[in-house]
């Protein structure tokens, strides 16, 4: 049973497609909690087996690489499976209350496709299977962005559909390019091989500018806030927390495994300017929008800026720094992934109460509907990098590894981005606290729903306290050397 | 012989342009479909040529897909496309 | 000779790249579609790619050309003509032009430098073919070498033909089919119904050991599955939500299984049993091979969900 | 020079030009359906021809089989589609030109 908690991060997800696609109403929710459930706990068996034997591989159909495909878990793949397994769960929890029956059907088998993609990206350490990942992705991002069937989020998802298939054409054109230089498709083989020449420059050229593109960074984001925001709630928080993450994700690999941080720092700095672009971009447009979702959806664009602020610190010649800003990448990761995916569920919440999608509709929510306002605030929190919560830590390493390799830019970028954050984070709250005329009359959504946002905004709180735990998981590679 | 094969194959490239030129000039949708049609067949003689040429068998497997498949497209031009335009335009 | 012919093949090649995409007329375009996709064929057959080849004239010749036909006829019904190719003085025109000359540029350039590839992984495919339960190397690297990209693929599939179904705006279900009162029509399909189906399930079997397999039997199937559709035959099986979607993961299901039962025995995911792979390679593309041309085939049915015109029958 | 390989080079290059032919008659015939007469006769016989040649130096019985049966596939495929493309345009009374007469000058009907 050794090789079981791993490929079950495949064929968990892979069953509860299948069991949706083919049970009948009851059965097929039922299924799929406990399918839930289930890889909840084979997260927790493969945590296990990585505590007890540290990094391993595994190659499927007993083909070891280059030849086959392996798979491999190490801390960084643990973590990102751990969380988009917490932030899936609990948005399946709050979509089948959300949810009308007609659109929880298409639901169900989207959603389990999407965490077979994600979890195959997370375990993927070949080129080409994070290609098909990828399309897998997209392909599940589309369909749960059109679940709600009307004429602006069809548009949406076309326009989305359009934009993941240039970057995975892109992506795919990279890789081509990559396999023709050096005959192989495995990451590891590839970084014992790889150096920069002309054609694999080009090559990570095309594959960046996809995945990118992927990630809605800054000049190439324009297709990310109708999707995300007119998207059903749960698939916002889906989207926003899990999606981009993983082209992000893909990037921070191929960064950090082919030593891209010993190449000229142009690249680095270029990344690093497209993140700042990105953070005062998305921080104003987030100040100016009367949608709320809209606000949530460009805060998302905004921080992926901060995310990108982690390559021009990757260097070599300050081991320690450089770690530091890897760290406080990651940190930032999972901050955002809980608190988005919360502060989403918790926007929807807000405007299933007043039924309205207006900002000024909100007036008077913070007398009556207390409890969402909370769990809104508390990812707000983390969002905007308030102490204690995880979004501040990683902001904290992330300005300590700037200062150590004085780079004060970056610094500036990311106050000026926590300023507009808790601008734009403040307008909303302002709207709440109007008083309105007229009493309660807003409507009361399910407990379920009010506690599922509020889980996720607290987790985001909490791993503030629980960062060293995570990054102990981390390869401590660039030991210190202070 | 393979000079042979290849002078073979220049008439019939010649001919596949000749039949391009009938789908870009019409001027109507049915003679595009019959030019469509004779340079499907058209490929069918270049693909059998091919397996000889090259010694690649697999290009007669080719040509049978798409000998099975050539009608396809005329039948669903007549069924669904053809016929339609028409009655748009009486009414 | 030869260069000549390589010469004006990829002259034809851009010719109706360039003519599809830029004359005025939406049928005109189609028909240089169609007949581009052969013209690949013939290219791929000349790069020595046969299998793509097979799959770009099942594909190309089949289901492209009737999805695309249908579509225009659609486009006629609603008399929804999309707005006409603009002039070419828009900006977005011009960028789209920049960035494709420079992407070529790029491309120039990089294939520019020599090629030394450090693993040869055609040497370990031929060396581990003869494990592999197949002998025609390209089905052994799809269905048992990096089998796990070719599971996830086939999920790809399902979810296109779901996310297909969620794009459509409407929930209706497709109309009575209309069909051409032809009797020579009917006679020859007759004739044809199991010839198709008897060459994919050569496509299928032939994959062993030569070019074919799934992905192009299942082409052709879907080719059979239209045909019947356009002659009027009875499709109520597709249109219940069991029998389709029941048939979309169809090969999932049996791949999933397949795969996962070495688990069981503490062997890795999609491991085979020693000396039985090629049985079990068999079984998988035979589901699959079901399941793709039915993914193909309810494309093709999703697009007719709003009633074309009401011929009068002579 | 063997008599066979002369009988193939014949049989060829006769194939091709017919298909050459074929495609000339579809440029030059003045209407619908004499564009279709042009079409299926040149195409069966090219092809035809050109099956025959090959199938002059195949070793197997079946390969031979396969050639003959690409050659049936398409002629029916072609006779079928002109018949269709004919019986389509005679129900929607296209006009056939008499003899002399060139086709008047049409728009691109699809347009």
């Amino acid at each position: 049973m050794v090789h079981f908690p791993m490929a079950g991060l495949v064929v968990f997800p892979l069953l509860g497609a299948l069991v949706s696609l083919a049970l009948s109403q009851r059965w097929r929710t039922l299924m799929s909690f406990a399918l839930i459930l289930a890889l909840l706990l084979n997260n927790a068996l493969l945590l296990l087996q990585f505590y007890s034997q540290g990094m391993f591989n595994e190659a499927m159909g007993n083909w070891p690489a280059p030849l086959g495909i392996e798979l491999r878990i190490d801390g960084l793949a643990l973590i990102f499976s751990l969380m988009s397994a917490i932030v899936a769960s609990i948005c399946a929890l709050y979509a089948y209350v959300y949810l009308r029956p007609a659109q929880l059907k298409l639901f169900w088998p989207f959603f389990w496709f999407l965490w077979v993609a994600l979890n195959s990206i997370w375990l993927s350490s070949d080129l080409f299977n994070l290609y098909v990942g990828l399309e897998l992705l997209s392909l599940a991002a589309v369909g749960l962005v059109a679940l709600s069937r009307d004429a602006l989020s069809l548009a949406a998802a076309l326009r989305y559909l359009f934009a993941a298939l240039l970057g995975s054409i892109g992506y795919l054109l990279g890789v081509a390019l990559l396999y023709a230089t050096y005959g192989t498709l495995s990451l590891v083989e590839l970084s014992q091989h790889f150096s920069l020449t002309l054609s694999s420059s080009v090559a990570l050229g095309f594959m960046f500018i996809g995945l990118l593109m992927k990630t809605a960074v800054f000049p190439m984001h324009s297709w990310l806030p109708p999707a995300h925001g007119g998207a059903l709630t749960p698939v916002s928080a889906l989207l926003s927390a899990l999606v981009i993450k993983a082209s992000f994700y893909i990037v921070l690999r191929l960064w950090t495994e082919l030593s891209l941080d010993s190449a000229p720092t142009s690249a680095g700095l270029l990344m690093g300017i497209l993140g700042s672009a990105a953070i005062l971009w998305g921080g104003w447009m987030a100040l100016h929008q009367t949608h709320l979702k809209l606000v949530v959806a460009y805060s998302t664009l905004a921080q992926i800026g901060y995310f990108m602020l982690i390559f021009p610190l990757l260097s070599d010649t300050n081991p320690h720094a450089s770690h530091l800003a890897f760290q406080g990448g990651i940190l930032m990761l999972l901050a955002h992934a809980l608190a988005k995916a919360g502060m989403f569920l918790a926007a929807g919440n807000l405007l299933f109460c007043t039924g309205q999608k207006d900002l000024h509709s909100l007036a008077g929510l913070s007398r009556y509907r207390p409890l969402n306002i909370f769990a809104f605030g508390l990812a707000g929190v983390s969002i905007m990098g308030l102490p204690p919560s995880g979004g501040f830590n990683g902001k904290w390493l992330i300005i300590q590894s700037a200062m150590l390799q004085s780079q004060w830019q970056w610094v500036l970028v990311i106050l000026l981005g926590s300023l507009l954050s808790a601008a734009y984070i403040f307008r909303v709250f302002s709207y709440t606290y109007q008083e309105v005329e007229g009493g309660d009359r807003f409507k009361q959504p399910s407990p379920l729903l009010e506690w599922s946002a509020l889980s996720l905004s607290v987790l985001s709180i909490l791993l503030g306290f629980a960062s060293m735990l995570v990054l102990d998981l981390l390869p401590s590679h660039s030991v210190v050397t202070q | 012989m393979n000079s042979l094969y290849s002078v073979t194959l220049v008439i019939l490239l010649i001919s596949l342009l000749m039949g391009v030129f009938r789908i870009w000039r019409g001027p109507r949708m049915a003679d595009r479909i019959m030019a469509a049609q004779l340079t499907g067949s058209t490929g069918v003689a270049v693909l059998l040529i091919f397996a000889e040429l090259q010694n690649q068998p697999a290009a007669r497997d080719t040509a049978l897909v798409l000998a099975l498949l050539a009608m396809l497209v005329a039948i669903a031009f007549v069924g669904r496309v053809w016929g339609f335009s028409q009655e748009k335009k009486d009414s | 000779m030869n260069e000549l012919i390589d010469l004006t093949l990829v002259c034809i090649l851009l010719g109706l790249a360039s003519l599809s995409l830029f004359t005025q007329s939406l049928f005109r375009a189609v028909m240089f579609f169609i007949l581009l996709g052969l013209i690949l064929a013939l290219v791929w057959i000349r790069l020595d790619a046969p299998d793509i080849a097979l799959a770009e004239a099942a594909i190309g010749a089949g289901i492209t050309g009737i999805l695309l036909l249908d579509a225009l006829a659609h486009l006629r019904a609603t008399s929804n003509t999309p707005p006409q190719l603009r002039q070419l003085k828009q900006p977005r025109f011009w960028l789209a032009l920049i960035s494709g000359a420079g992407v070529i540029l790029l491309l120039a350039l990089a294939i520019s430098e020599p090629l030394a590839p450090a693993v040869a992984l055609d040497l370990q495919v031929s060396e581990n073919l003869t494990n592999s339960g197949v002998t025609h190397p390209i089905t052994a690297i799809l269905l048992n070498f990096r089998s796990y990209d070719t599971l996830l693929e086939v999920a790809v599939l399902v979810l296109a033909a779901l996310v297909a179904v969620t794009l459509r705006q409407s929930d209706e279900h497709p109309v009575v089919n209309e069909y051409l009162p032809n009797p020579l029509l009917h006679a020859c399909l007759k004739l044809f119904f199991p010839m198709i189906f008897l060459v994919s399930m050569y496509l299928l079997w032939a994959g062993a050991a030569q070019p074919g397999g799934a992905f192009q039997a299942g082409a052709v199937l879907a080719a059979a599955f239209v045909l019947f559709y356009l002659v009027g035959l009875k499709t109520q099986l597709a249109q219940n939500d069991i029998y389709l979607k029941g048939g979309w993961i169809f090969g999932l299901a049996l791949f999933v299984l397949v795969g996962s039962m070495p688990l069981l025995y503490g062997q890795p995911f999609l491991t085979y049993p020693d000396s039985q792979a090629g049985i079990f390679i068999l079984l998988i593309e035979l589901g699959l091979t079901l399941s793709i041309g039915w993914i193909l085939f309810s494309m093709f049915l999703l697009s007719q969900s709003s009633p074309l015109q009401k011929k009068d029958s002579p | 020079m063997s008599l066979l390989a002369i009988l193939q080079s014949f049989l060829l290059i006769a194939g091709a030009l017919m298909f050459c032919i074929g495609s000339l008659g579809l440029i030059r015939f003045p209407d619908t359906y004499t564009r279709i007469h042009a079409l299926t006769k040149a195409d069966n016989l090219g092809l035809g021809l050109i099956v025959l040649a090959l199938i002059l130096n195949v070793e197997s019985v079946a390969l031979a089989l396969k050639l003959l049966l690409i050659w049936g596939l398409v002629m029916i495929a072609s006779a079928l589609s002109g018949h269709l493309v004919a019986w389509e345009a005679d129900e929607q009374c296209i006009p056939l030109c008499q003899p002399g007469e060139t086709e008047r000058h049409l728009e691109s009907e699809d347009e």
